[in-house]
């Protein structure tokens, strides 16, 4: 009879397994089989077999590695440290075969074999390593070009969008400012000394293809201040494909558009550049020539107050190489986050603790109507003594 | 000798300009526009007329070394030797001979790799490692995609849904991943409140940061024990002191479930919006979790029945309004649906103005 | 020169005025022309001279009357007590001139003279009697058929639309339910018990014209379930009036309507009696037939915890008399808040604070989906130890 | 004597059976249809095809009794002894002989009564009591009202505005009457923390209902003096403590102002809403204040000049955005306008889809 008859089922159907991939390598390194007979046992047991892990990691690195023990007894788990290291994908999650191959040679030789691809935040999650293999399989990825990423408390691998690489609507330059920031602040990805977690994450428009505004506690998001351009031309030629015009300029959630059967006419101040028209006809519209990005703040999943999704701080900065403007922005929301938050505060919640006023003031960013969908309903509001003696 | 051993450290990720397919750099910034060809297959044109086409296959999340070097392979014979990961984790050949597409498709087909996931279809599911590696994992998040998949699977090779279907899975309420932005969301959940450890707090933990943990502040401190008392009427079981101090056993078979969210989405067309609690409580049954599924199964096609061109779900119910969500869908509306955490308060419905089914 | 300069400048302009009014009576009696100075020295000063008022009331009632006292030294302000009585109104603010005339000549014996008519509640304020005349006073009131009000920790007098007596929308009897329900709650109207003060308003329709669900803990709003009746004929001839039927269909926010220059149709379990339509054509448009009320709770203004507006906690009641049901529903309320909140903590912070599943339970309101505009997003519910062993 | 006297109490307000016009009494629940007349006269059809008119007259809501009684031998000659106020404290003449309507309208008018408030025109002001008789009254609203009707005087006698415009006036942010739903308000604020008497609040004041009544925990006991203690940093001058014990006083004429809002309104044609902070600060200027008569005249129109048909003010700056509206009514945005108490997250404008201006 198999080992593992729950995990067999989940080898049945059209999709590809991932029950599948774990028995090809535990076929081969009984390490990783130790992992797989684990997990037929917490599908029997409903429950995991993990227990919380103790602080492990590499020289000079606080973060990158997530220690992992089994909670099995030794005969029934032999080998009970997995851990995992994280480490940062290349801008895009774009790759040559052979840089991939080499991190598989690494793999093969210091851990499971298994690999999470990718991370929700974007690493390439090497899973499951006993703590002797953790320093050498580090310096091994360092000499074949690859770095660990975050984890605990300190800036994480940021991602973005593959952008200008291949995408019409990037109105930054998503790659290079990723890797730009990521070197900026590798000490900071490397050595937790902060509150809590801290995330960036790039788009190149507003569709945000990496959903920055939802997971990143700072979304930069490609954006322009100009008016989308039409292509007249491409819009009639469209029209003759059968494209119904009109329901797309009636969708348009500002009303900003008006086709005329021959002409497609955009209000340009009334577009709030959602992206619908020109997901709509491709060929026919673009972004804008002003182009630069919008910052968000504050985006986080449940815990402690529940999700936040982020909101606007900066509706648009320039966002030219080499980022010095962004870069100063980020380092000093980092210094005013260390230096006021509560241990596992995430910075939304102490905005939201504080207040977008203290935050605005000590940051230095004018407030702006951008910043909200209204403005507040109660009269609970501050002045401070300087203001009331200027009035 | 380690004295002498100088460390290499902070060299960062490999530079994009490496790992870039040449024509996509040569033409980086100018693209023109892109047109669908087929489920699975984008043609991006330059400004100088060159074509691409991305092509996008879906994989298990968690794969071996053995499947990343087959996909080396394919790359190789296909996309110059150069892939891209999407960030929902699909992989990406990038293909600049036309002629090259079938064969392509072919060796996807053949390796069992579906091929979709663009426009109007199932997206790859954002899923987290459950009990594959995670201590906190209350369902097996990779499992539970395994199993949507196969009964959504054909949704991923279509792309004539009404609109973008977007699933995440999370096996614990920290929610890696973008469930609380999904179109349908499942995510594991406790029923139980901790059992302190009193040992194991006092020995382990950090009396202050734990009972700060707590979102509802039902633990309290219990200094002559050095440990803490848990106000269960209060807990709403998330399972956050446990993330911070092994102390505080929530992991409980019996009661453990799953809870199923919908209408979330991101940015485009309109302000983003959370995913909302659809069903509470639902059975965690492993291996294939049927119950799930066909939870999963009737949301989608109530909505594939019912929605307009170009809504997704949250869009749909929107304009339907949740009273006739839950008549539609006949999930049952319960006291757990009604926020009362907080920011509950707006989430109340101040207007005589609803429908009554 | 004028004893008033600032206040005479309130006496020009179009706007009949108030200080004109006040001078008519400060011209007769010199303790209302007490009340006048002190104004004055209030526009001269820009701060209020009144303070915080002792316990007053009148005999066998804690409510009704709220106590008021200058902060003025005696020799400029010879009469500091200058209390208000708060007369509950006839339902729907409707009035003989000989009920109003005897009100006015009570009020010429004890106060200065001055009504606010009416307060924002609802109440007739007779503005301004020194505490020796309040007993006095109240009694002659009651004589001529008119009682006190609420104040302080009571239920406050009611209110409602006119309703039935001139509108033809008005789904429930809202005189006769005012009047009914002000009789059922005499004892909680005038014996302040409660943790702080509860209002209760009724609007026949959702027009709600008392703005019941901006300023009521408790609305009860007209309401019903069957489809609008549309009168054709009528329709078309609005439209030959050049009525655009078009342009008032489309702003249903439903979309429930739609006009083909003949018919104008309703998809009824779409329509969410929002109002427009029948608005927009009086004369075409009316309820369904099966009438009833909705009541929606918490509503108040800002303190503590900022303004709330009523939400749904009874999509549809039937409100027939002797509206027992919603008696009944006020009784258990009323209970429920007096057990549980905290000094001046409003129905509706109360259940902010201990969750509507608290409220709902103890009440015994099944939970549906009409209470709120989307569920949840946090994952953060409760469940009862019952619940759990159902499963 | 008195130990032998009967104390008759609870009789409750008179009956609306004698109070109602008896042809109102006589179709009552049985009206057809409504039709405007003209600003301010309103006629109501019944199914008996009988016939009422409705005229509506505004008075100055605070009047002596002789006023009262000038009213009632208005209604004694026009309507048949009977009157009806509205709920915004306008005073209704039911007139059942349409050739009474010439009388009365030349009456009122010669008693300098204004016609109209009704269908798309300015309402009755809803305010409150301010110096005239409150404690806690930071402006006069009777004043800041009077000031305004002059100045708006027009727009009640027309009915040909973009919409309804409903205005309120609170003397303090208890804001009594209906300020938070308003299309346009003031709210008379304080701007510096309460000055503590300490001998006041030992003698009168419960110290838990004190400390309690502070939206921002911004006092705590101070039990050595049987007082309490103010962090005034966290203060925002509500003057709750001050309505609970008079040993915290709030008042200071030299910060004291006055704040506008816009945009609420209540249940019908969608959801109601809040008004929200326009401008945070108006200096009080009493007796006309001209600042914020000024401040009202800019919005209303702007908002007559760019408002479609049938919007609100709350519906036109929701059509347009707030962003929008600062820019056309050249109101500078502060940080006041940024919600910082409890449910202020939601107000945040998380997505990128917003205008420049
Ligand atoms: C591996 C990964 C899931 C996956 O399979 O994709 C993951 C796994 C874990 N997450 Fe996560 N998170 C992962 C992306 C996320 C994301 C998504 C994102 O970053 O875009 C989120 C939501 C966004 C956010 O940060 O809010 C996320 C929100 C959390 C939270 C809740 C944080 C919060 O403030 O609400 C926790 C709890 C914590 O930090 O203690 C958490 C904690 C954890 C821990 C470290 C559990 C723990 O306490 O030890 C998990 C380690 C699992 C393991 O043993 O390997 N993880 N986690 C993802 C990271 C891989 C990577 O680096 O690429
Ligand atoms: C490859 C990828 C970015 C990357 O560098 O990894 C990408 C690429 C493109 N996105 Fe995206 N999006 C990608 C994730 C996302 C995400 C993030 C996510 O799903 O977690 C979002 C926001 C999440 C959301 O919407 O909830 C996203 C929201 C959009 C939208 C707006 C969609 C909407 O319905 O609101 C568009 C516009 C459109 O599709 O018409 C878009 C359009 C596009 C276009 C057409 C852009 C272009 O010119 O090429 C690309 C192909 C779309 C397609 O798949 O049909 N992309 N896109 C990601 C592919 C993920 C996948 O494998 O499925
Ligand atoms: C007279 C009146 C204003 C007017 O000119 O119309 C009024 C006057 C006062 N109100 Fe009010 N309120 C009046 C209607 C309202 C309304 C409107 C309504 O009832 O529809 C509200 C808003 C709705 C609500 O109840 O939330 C209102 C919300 C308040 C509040 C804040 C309550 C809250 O929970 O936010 C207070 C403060 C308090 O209760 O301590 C308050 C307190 C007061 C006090 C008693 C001030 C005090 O602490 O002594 C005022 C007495 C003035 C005086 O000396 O005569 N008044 N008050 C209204 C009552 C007349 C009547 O009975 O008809
Ligand atoms: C007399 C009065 C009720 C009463 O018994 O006292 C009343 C009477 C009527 N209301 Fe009202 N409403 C009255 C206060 C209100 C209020 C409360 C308030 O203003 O504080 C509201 C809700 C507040 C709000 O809208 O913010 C109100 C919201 C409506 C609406 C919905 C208006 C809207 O724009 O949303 C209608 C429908 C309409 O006007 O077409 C309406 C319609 C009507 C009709 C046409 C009903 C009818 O069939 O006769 C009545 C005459 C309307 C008019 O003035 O043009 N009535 N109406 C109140 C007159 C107040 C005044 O003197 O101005
Ligand atoms: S976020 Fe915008 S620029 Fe980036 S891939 Fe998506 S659509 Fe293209
Ligand atoms: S991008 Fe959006 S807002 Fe702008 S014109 Fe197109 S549809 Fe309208
Ligand atoms: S969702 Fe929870 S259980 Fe799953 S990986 Fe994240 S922290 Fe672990
Ligand atoms: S499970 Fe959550 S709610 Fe319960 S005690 Fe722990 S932290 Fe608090
Ligand atoms: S609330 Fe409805 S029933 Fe009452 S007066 Fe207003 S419109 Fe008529
Ligand atoms: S009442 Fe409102 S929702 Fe109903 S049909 Fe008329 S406009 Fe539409
Ligand atoms: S608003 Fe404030 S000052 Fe004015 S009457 Fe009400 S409680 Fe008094
Ligand atoms: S004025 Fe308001 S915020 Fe300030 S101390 Fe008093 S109650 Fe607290």
């Amino acid at each position: 009879m198999s080992e593992t008859p729950l995990l067999d089922e989940l080898e049945k159907g059209p999709w590809p397994s991932f029950v599948k991939e774990m028995k090809r390598m535990a076929a081969v390194k009984p390490y990783a089989k130790n992992v797989l007979l684990q997990l037929e046992r917490s599908y029997r047991d409903k429950i995991t077999h993990w227990k919380h892990g103790g602080i492990v990691g590499v020289r000079g690195y606080g973060g990158g590695v997530i220690g992992r023990y089994s909670d099995l007894p030794p005969e029934e788990m032999p080998t009970p440290e997995v851990h995992t290291l994280r480490v940062a994908q290349p801008a895009g999650w774009f790759y040559s075969t052979k840089a991939l191959r080499k991190l598989c040679d690494v793999w093969e030789k210091y851990g499971t074999g298994f690999i999470n691809l990718h991370g929700s935040t974007g690493d390439i999650i090497l899973l499951g390593a006993p703590t002797a293999n953790l320093q050498p399989c580090f310096e091994e990825l360092v000499s074949i070009g690859f770095d660990l990423g975050g984890s605990g408390s300190d800036v994480r691998s940021l991602s973005c969008c593959g952008g200008p690489a291949f995408c019409q609507w990037s109105c930054i330059d998503t790659l290079d400012m990723y890797h730009d920031l990521t070197m900026e602040f590798q000490d900071e990805i490397h050595r937790p000394r902060f509150p809590y977690k801290f995330k960036i994450k790039i788009s190149g428009c507003p569709n945000d293809c990496v959903a920055a505004l939802a997971r990143a506690d700072l979304a930069i998001i490609g954006t322009w201040k100009d008016s989308i351009k039409i292509d007249q031309e491409a819009v009639r030629e469209y029209a003759k494909q059968g494209v119904n015009i009109s329901k797309i300029a009636a969708r348009c959630p500002t009303q900003a558009l008006e086709w005329d059967g021959k002409e497609l006419k955009v209000v340009p101040e009334d577009c709030v550049r959602c992206m619908l028209c020109l997901s709509a006809l491709p060929k026919a519209i673009l972004p804008g020539d002003e182009k630069g990005a919008t910052i968000l703040l504050g985006g986080k999943a449940t815990i402690l107050q529940g999700a936040f999704l982020g909101w606007v701080i900066v509706p648009f900065i320039k966002a030219d190489k080499p980022y010095t403007e962004i870069k100063e922005l980020i380092r000093k929301i980092l210094d005013w986050w260390d230096e006021n938050a509560r241990t596992r505060e995430r910075i939304g919640e102490l905005v939201y603790r504080l207040g977008m006023r203290t935050f605005l003031k000590a940051i230095g960013l004018p407030p702006v109507p951008q910043m909200i969908y209204v403005p507040r309903a109660n009269p609970y509001y501050f002045w401070s003594p300087e203001e009331l003696e200027e009035k | 000798m380690s004295g002498e051993k100088k460390y290499i450290t902070d060299v960062g990720p490999p530079h994009y300009k490496d790992m870039v397919h040449p024509v996509l750099l040569k033409n980086y910034g100018k693209w023109r526009y892109h047109e669908y060809v087929a489920p699975g297959i984008i043609k991006h044109v330059s400004l100088n007329g060159e074509e691409v086409y991305m092509v996008r296959a879906a994989i298990p999340k968690i794969v071996s070394i053995y499947f990343v070097r087959e996909l080396c392979d394919i790359a190789d014979r296909y996309s110059d030797g150069y892939v891209k990961f999407t960030s929902r984790h699909n992989v990406e050949f990038i293909v600049t001979d036309k002629n090259k597409l079938e064969g392509l498709l072919k060796e996807l087909k053949e390796k069992g790799l579906p091929v979709g996931g663009t426009g109007r279809s199932l997206k790859a599911i954002i899923h987290t490692q459950g009990w594959v590696h995670c201590h906190t994992a209350v369902i097996d998040a990779p499992g539970l995609a395994k199993a949507l998949y196969d009964e959504l699977y054909e949704y991923f090779t279509r792309d004539d849904l009404p609109g973008k279907l977007k699933i995440a899975i999370a096996c614990c309420l920290n929610m890696c991943g973008a469930v609380h932005c999904s179109d349908l969301a499942f995510v594991g959940m406790h029923r139980k409140p901790p059992i302190v450890n009193d040992d194991i707090v006092s020995r382990l933990c950090e009396i202050p940061t734990l009972v700060a943990s707590c979102p509802t502040a039902a633990i309290r401190p219990a200094p002559e024990k050095k440990s803490v008392i848990v106000n269960e009427e209060r807990c709403m079981y998330c399972g956050n002191c446990y993330t911070v101090c092994p102390g505080m056993f929530i992991h409980n078979p019996k009661y453990d479930c799953i809870s199923m969210w919908v209408g979330g989405k991101a940015n485009a067309g309109g302000p983003p919006d959370f995913s909302r609690l659809a069903i509470p409580y639902l059975p965690n049954n492993p291996p294939r979790f049927p119950e799930a599924v066909q939870a999963a199964k009737n949301v989608i096609e109530t909505w594939i029945k019912h929605a307009k061109p170009g809504e997704r779900i949250g869009d749909w119910i929107k304009r339907i309004g949740w009273e006739r969500f839950f008549t539609l869908t006949g999930i049952p509306f319960t006291d757990k649906h009604i926020d009362d955490f907080i920011f509950s308060v707006p989430t109340f419905r101040t207007t005589t103005n609803f429908k009554w089914k």
